[in-house]
């Protein structure tokens, strides 16, 4: 709605602002990840903008791409009425420095959410209070919310039992084989990369 | 076995009619029990929301006896898993089923408790059957209160007859039986030869 | 008889204690059987408390990831299985939003009306529940009732209680039955009647006051930094509801209050509730007024609607366009939008990113609970250890909306 | 380079060149049925239809049409631009072609469209096409509409065999010709034509004959719709439950590239399409190497075996270790195999020459066979070229006969079960073959290890002209079998060597630079797991 958060954006950071664009009315800044915080606290403190509410993080994986996780925060101003969505690029193809400064001090509310994006995809906020594993259990590997992990990998914490000791099949037909309910619409890249 | 034909049996006392004092107790006692089910209602996701339909006015679980909620294990015989189980979940459910005492009974309430549903993912366990046994599944997603109370009227059977083998509710008019009327619908064909093999397959002798 | 009231100071009362540890839940009638709670007591004082979700983690987001955008309804449906269709439509606006479709309005005002009614059977659940957790079980038999009157309405309309999966990208799955109106218009005062009765019952009850009274409450500007929306921010007097905010649908065309409370505690949010109550029942009746009794309810598209069933059978062109929405999945433009609507615990917002395929590249939905629950521990913790349930129960936590 | 203007995108073009390729050459597709890149241009579809605008002060070449008013119900003269088909229509420098951005030719398309689909039969829950159909994608893209004709369509021929491969049906047929005219240019056998006229039209074989010969898979192949149908793949499988990995033929030395279709649930292979490729087989393939995917999966060797008894890998192994043990490498000769590939073969060559020290290299592979001019070469083996690159000293497979005949090689490695020639006299001695299919060198093999076929590991290709060309891993390996250069390696531990290979990227880099590695050269993906489409 406003093309104001925008231009005060760009007018106080100037290059850190990568780029932006307001399909559908929804203003959005690509920004620099190391300016992650000073552009949270800009965009808190400045009567201007005054953005209040921590609406949503969250973090979309893009494997193929450089820098490959996008982390996507929601803010709104009760007062002033109006949205942003500001998106920091991190990490390489093996989630190495993936990192962000963590912006809880500014909005408490965005405690949980830092450890899900840190649970789900694998992005590490430097100076959050705690940074646990918030969905999956502690004693879970990988980050299901990164398009490498396969959707059907199992960890489970209990062994399960066998049909013998259940004296009955136990074997559902999976819902989904490996790439049904997949439409073919999207043909994807083809299950084997090359092995070895 | 435990599907509805046995469900449907107007409930006789197995072995009252052969006359061994064993069995007599045994009826016994299982008659006695299916009327005073404690429940450990472990309820978790969307199942939820029609277990508490099911204790309201309109389908009355009391009708049953089964409708006192015990919060503790130690208190309960009959363990409704109601919902989705999750991997972090499962721990919980297996201790939990632990420290109930025997005779002790498990409704799987749901899709997602027999199978796992459509959550086939990294993070939903394939069934509770997967982690401790089953007495009657309930499918439906959720299933309507109907269905749960065939289920127990399925269950109060099984325990009368003190059989311990799991079941499954099924629709009370099972389509299979009525393949020929349909296919004869659609081919006015009175012999049965010309009814496709795999209908004939799913017809019930 | 006259109520037992001893003046009493707590330091009296305080009897020093070793610091115990209390694990509250996943298992357990008030946690909702998904949320976990350590607690750190110094008597009955919640010294710390460490809440734990995850618990009914389903793997939402991933799993829209390997259907079409259509396959998603489904999911959405169990994310806060109190009022499905709030999801419902919540997602078709955001596709719609994407796809730069709009719908007619006769299916504007439809889904207005199935909307609220979700609304209505969401706050009778919470309301309900709440109370039976504090022993009241007699309102919450009462407010089951009335719920199961809302659902017979939707079930008329969807065919399914609860997981209805009725709204579809471009419309609704069918239009409104012909009576629609008339259940709706005859179940709503009786509804009102038996919420009216329970909130005597329940208000009159010193009991039921003492524990709902300064029990949890929260400050405007803490419950804003925390990221909460809905009835929780509104009972602290914020009254920032997306309906009057951000109209959508036909919002803006009906008029309704938004209902505010003013210290944040438990009761107030608890009133809130039963406030927004009657005002989806306003709401209600001004939509079906306005719904008009024939016309179109999906929009004309054939590239996200269905043709008739009727067609596929019989032309190849019908039987083209259903093949390529069922298998190839309606195609959605490529590019990302986050919709927000208000559900029945505040803003339910979806972040869509799509990469022009069939098939949603990121699904991301922010659910208002998830927020609302991580700021638990600043409400109880220093309070008494009974004070968790009847604060708890008044926050709505739902689980598959709480952890995805 | 002259230009001419598409939607207002600039396209180049080459003389003699059509709007729709240079078009296509820009990655700008124009709507077709019956245009092909590999055929000529009969204009017949008219799908491709395009406004061209005049030059400056020229008339505008328009057509006079009645329009139904609407409102008045009642016809009225306007004027329309006359549209050119783009397959037909020789590019011009400067000229202004309209597509996407006229009024006219969008309604033209749809148009078009809705009266291909106007007798057409509601085939696509049985028709093999499906999923890949121009008929359905052209609709959502240029149609939209509900069917206007509520009548009886006409009926046509279905179910018609056109020869030992070939099904057609009428009902689906939008009579591009592009089967006929690829009988009449590229197989150069004009077999088939059109009779009829109208709403009867029909595709028919020449009075006493049969569509036959070499090159009848790619008429199924041109054909934009259901209409002809290879009995081969009918009824096998879905199109959308198949995964598609880039692979070449193993028929011959051509090395046709071809799309391997297969279905990941089951992990079996179902069908070859031909992968363009301008340098080597174009856009077509030959009916004997559409076949060879059957080879995935008929006459494996998929367990090890000691004297023609199963046993597991490791017994097998160990067998050899007996083998072996205590024989001079001068006696021992290693069989290299044309029909393998480069990776393989460098692995068993490392073991010969370098590990073992033996000088007696042998290559074997199949016989001769059938050529033509078009595609099929006479050496039907896949790698020829890339093994006497990699090794130009190996002898040739009769040597080794004479060489065991002759007592001087008591025991043999050899990959790969075929044999060019009688191979009998390889009883006299100790036989270990690496196999991933049957033939007389595993009936002769004391031990058959197990490899994967050329579907199961990524390996390169040399074809006759020396280009190198990668096919991908598109099943998982099949029963205990593992890729050749796996077993090779495993044999030499077997032996007590230490191989300098353990994956697939180490021989790689030792094969650039060797005389095979002319990557440049190398058409297709160089990367072995390059997703195809």
């Amino acid at each position: 709605m406003s093309q104001l958060v925008l231009d005060k954006l760009k007018e106080r950071f100037g290059a850190a602002i990568l780029e932006t664009h307001s399909n559908f009315g929804d203003d959005t800044a690509v920004v620099d990840a190391a300016q992650w915080k000073a552009i949270a606290k800009f965009l808190r403190e400045d009567p201007a903008l005054d953005f209040d509410l921590p609406v949503d993080l969250c973090g979309v994986d893009y494997p193929n791409r450089l820098p490959r996780m996008e982390v996507v925060m929601h803010l709104y101003s009760i007062a002033r009425h109006h949205r942003v969505r500001i998106k920091a690029r991190v990490g390489d193809e093996d989630m190495d420095g993936a990192e962000l400064d963590s912006v809880v001090s500014i909005w408490p509310g965005f405690n949980w959410l830092e450890r899900e994006v840190f649970d789900m995809s694998g992005v590490r906020f430097r100076g959050h209070p705690d940074l646990r594993r918030i969905l999956m259990y502690p004693e879970f590997e990988g980050h299901p919310l990164q398009r490498t992990y396969p959707a059907d990998r199992t960890q489970p914490l209990v062994p399960y039992r066998t049909e013998d000791e259940a004296g009955m099949p136990l074997n559902k037909l999976e819902p989904f084989g490996h790439d049904e309910g997949m439409p073919f619409g999207r043909v994807g890249p083809h299950p084997h990369a090359e092995d070895n | 076995m435990g599907d509805m034909s046995n469900a449907n049996r107007s409930l006789t006392i197995d072995g009252s009619e052969q006359g061994f004092a064993t069995t007599k107790v045994d009826a016994l006692l299982g008659w006695a029990r299916k009327y005073s089910l404690f429940a450990y209602p472990f309820i978790t996701a969307c199942c939820g929301m029609e277990f508490m339909a099911l204790n309201s006015p309109r389908f009355d679980l009391a009708r049953f006896g089964a409708e006192a909620p015990r919060f503790s294990p130690r208190q309960s015989d009959l363990l409704w898993v109601v919902g989705t189980i999750s991997q972090r979940q499962g721990p919980v459910l297996k201790r939990i089923y632990e420290q109930m005492m025997e005779p002790k009974w498990v409704f799987a309430f749901g899709t997602c408790a027999s199978s796992g549903g459509f959550y086939d993912n990294y993070t939903t366990v394939p069934g509770i059957d997967k982690i401790i046994p089953v007495d009657v599944y309930i499918p439906g997603c959720p299933p309507r209160p109907e269905a749960v109370l065939d289920g127990l009227m399925l269950l109060q059977d099984k325990i009368a007859r003190g059989e311990r083998r799991a079941g499954v509710v099924k629709p009370r008019v099972d389509p299979a039986e009525h393949v020929k009327e349909l296919v004869q619908l659609r081919r006015s064909a009175n012999d049965p030869s010309e009814l496709a093999p795999g209908l004939l397959a799913g017809v019930r002798k | 008889m006259e109520p037992l009231d001893i003046e009493l100071d707590e330091g009296e009362l305080e009897l020093p204690a070793e610091p115990m540890h209390l694990n509250m839940g996943p298992s357990h009638p008030a946690m909702h059987g998904t949320v976990r709670m350590v607690l750190e007591l110094s008597g009955e004082t919640i010294a710390k408390v460490d809440v734990q979700v995850g618990y009914l983690h389903r793997g939402f987001e991933k799993m829209c990831e390997r259907g079409t955008w259509a396959q998603v309804f489904p999911y959405v449906d169990r994310l806060n299985y109190v009022s499905p269709m709030l999801n419902n439509v919540g997602y078709a606006l955001a596709v719609e939003k994407l796809c730069g479709l709009s719908v007619p309005d006769r299916c504007q005002w439809y889904r207005m009306a199935l909307g609220e009614l979700a609304r209505i059977s969401d706050h009778l659940t919470c309301d309900g529940a709440m109370a039976m957790e504090l022993g009241a079980f007699t309102p919450f038999l009462w407010f089951i009732k009335a719920r199961e009157m809302v659902w017979d309405i939707l079930e008329e309309e969807t065919g399914a209680r609860l997981t209805h999966s009725f709204g579809r990208i471009g419309g609704m799955a069918e239009p409104p039955t012909p009576d629609f109106k008339k259940l709706c218009l005859a179940a709503l005062p009786e509804i009102l009647h038996i919420v009216e009765e329970g909130e005597r019952m329940l208000l009159n009850n010193r009991i039921f006051l003492d524990r709902l009274e300064n029990v949890g409450p929260i400050s405007k500007a803490d419950a804003v930094a925390l990221g909460w929306t809905g009835p929780c921010l509104r009972a602290t007097g914020v009254s920032y509801d997306i309906r009057k905010a951000h109209p959508y649908l036909k919002y803006d065309e009906v008029d309704f209050e938004v209902p505010v409370g003013t210290r944040g505690d438990t009761l107030d949010r608890f009133l809130v509730r039963l406030g927004e109550i009657r005002q989806s029942k306003r709401i209600i009746e001004q939509s079906l007024e306005r719904m008009a009794d024939s016309g179109p309810v999906n929009c004309d598209d054939p590239r996200v609607v269905l043709p008739p069933k009727s067609e596929v059978y019989t032309t190849i062109e019908a039987t083209i366009q259903h093949f390529k929405l069922i298998m190839e999945g309606a195609k959605v433009p490529a590019g990302e939008v986050y919709s927000y609507t208000e559900a029945g615990n505040g803003e339910l917002g979806y972040y869509l990113v799509s990469d022009g395929s069939g098939t949603p590249y990121r699904v991301r939905i922010r659910p208002p609970c998830f927020q609302i629950v991580g700021g638990v521990s600043k409400l109880i913790e220093g309070r008494m250890l009974a004070d968790i349930v009847p604060t708890f129960g008044s926050l709505n936590m739902i689980g598959g909306e709480c952890d995805h | 380079m002259a230009t001419f203007k598409l939607d207002g995108k600039t396209v180049p073009f080459e003389p003699g060149d059509t709007i729709i390729r240079a078009a296509d050459r820009q990655g700008l597709t124009i709507p077709h049925y019956c245009w092909h890149p590999g055929l000529s241009s009969p204009a017949n579809c008219r799908m491709c239809l395009v406004e061209i605008l005049p030059k400056p002060g020229q008339r505008p070449l328009s057509l006079d049409i009645l329009e139904l008013d609407a409102k008045t119900g009642e016809y009225k003269p306007v004027q329309k631009p006359k549209l050119q088909p783009a397959c037909y229509m020789a590019a011009a420098d400067g000229m202004e072609v309209l597509g996407d951005t006229s009024e006219h030719v969008v309604k033209a398309r749809h148009d078009v469209q809705e009266f291909l689909l106007l007798n057409h039969p509601v085939d696509c829950p049985i028709c093999d096409q499906s999923g890949e159909c121009t008929l359905q994608d052209y609709w959502l893209e240029y149609q939209k509409t509900q069917k206007r004709m509520h009548d009886e369509p006409v009926h046509k021929p279905k179910g018609v065999e056109f020869g030992a491969t070939i099904v057609y049906d009428g009902e689906r047929c939008v009579m591009c010709t592009r089967c006929v005219r690829f009988m009449a240019e590229v197989a150069k056998d004009p077999v088939l034509d059109m009779r009829e006229r109208g709403n009867l039209n029909e595709i028919f074989v020449s009075p006493g004959r049969q569509l036959d010969g070499h090159y009848t898979f790619m008429t199924e192949h041109v054909c934009p719709v259901g209409a002809l149908t290879t009995k081969d793949f009918r009824f096998k499988a879905r199109v959308w439950f198949l995964r598609t990995a880039p692979s070449v033929c193993q028929g011959c030395a051509t090395g046709c590239n071809a799309h391997l279709d297969y279905d990941p649930r089951y992990n079996k292979a179902y069908r070859y399409r031909p992968r363009d490729n301008e340098k080597v087989n174009k856009y077509w393939m030959c009916d004997e190497g559409m076949l060879t995917y059957r080879e995935a999966h008929d006459g494996r060797v998929l367990e090890a075996s000691v004297d023609a008894a199963a046993r597991t890998t490791a017994q097998a192994l160990d067998e050899v270790k007996s083998l072996f043990t205590g024989v001079p490498s001068d006696s021992v000769g290693v069989v290299l195999s044309a029909r393998y590939s480069l990776e393989d073969n460098w692995a068993l060559r490392e073991l010969a020459l370098v590990l073992m020290g033996t000088k007696n290299v042998y290559w074997s592979g199949r016989p001769d066979g059938y050529e033509d001019d078009i595609l099929i070469h006479r050496d039907k083996n896949s790698n020829t070229r890339g093994v006497k690159d990699l090794a130009p000293t190996a002898k040739p497979f009769q040597a080794l006969v004479d060489d065991v005949a002759a007592r001087r090689i008591t025991h043999v490695i050899a990959l790969g079960g075929s044999a060019p020639g009688d191979a009998s006299t390889l009883r006299a001695a100790k036989l270990v073959t690496i196999a991933a299919h049957r033939g007389p060198m595993t009936d002769l093999a004391t031990v058959v290890l197990p490899a994967t076929s050329w579907a199961e590991h990524s390996g390169t290709y040399v074809n006759a002209k020396g280009m190198r060309q990668i096919a991908d891993k598109a099943l998982e390996p099949l029963g205990a079998s593992k890729p050749a250069w796996k077993q090779v390696a495993d044999v030499a531990t077997a032996l007590g060597f230490e191989p300098s290979w353990v994956k697939l990227k180490h021989i790689r880099g030792q094969l650039i630079g060797t005389a095979a590695a002319d990557a440049h050269a190398t058409p297709g993906p160089v990367v072995g797991n390059a997703s195809a489409e």
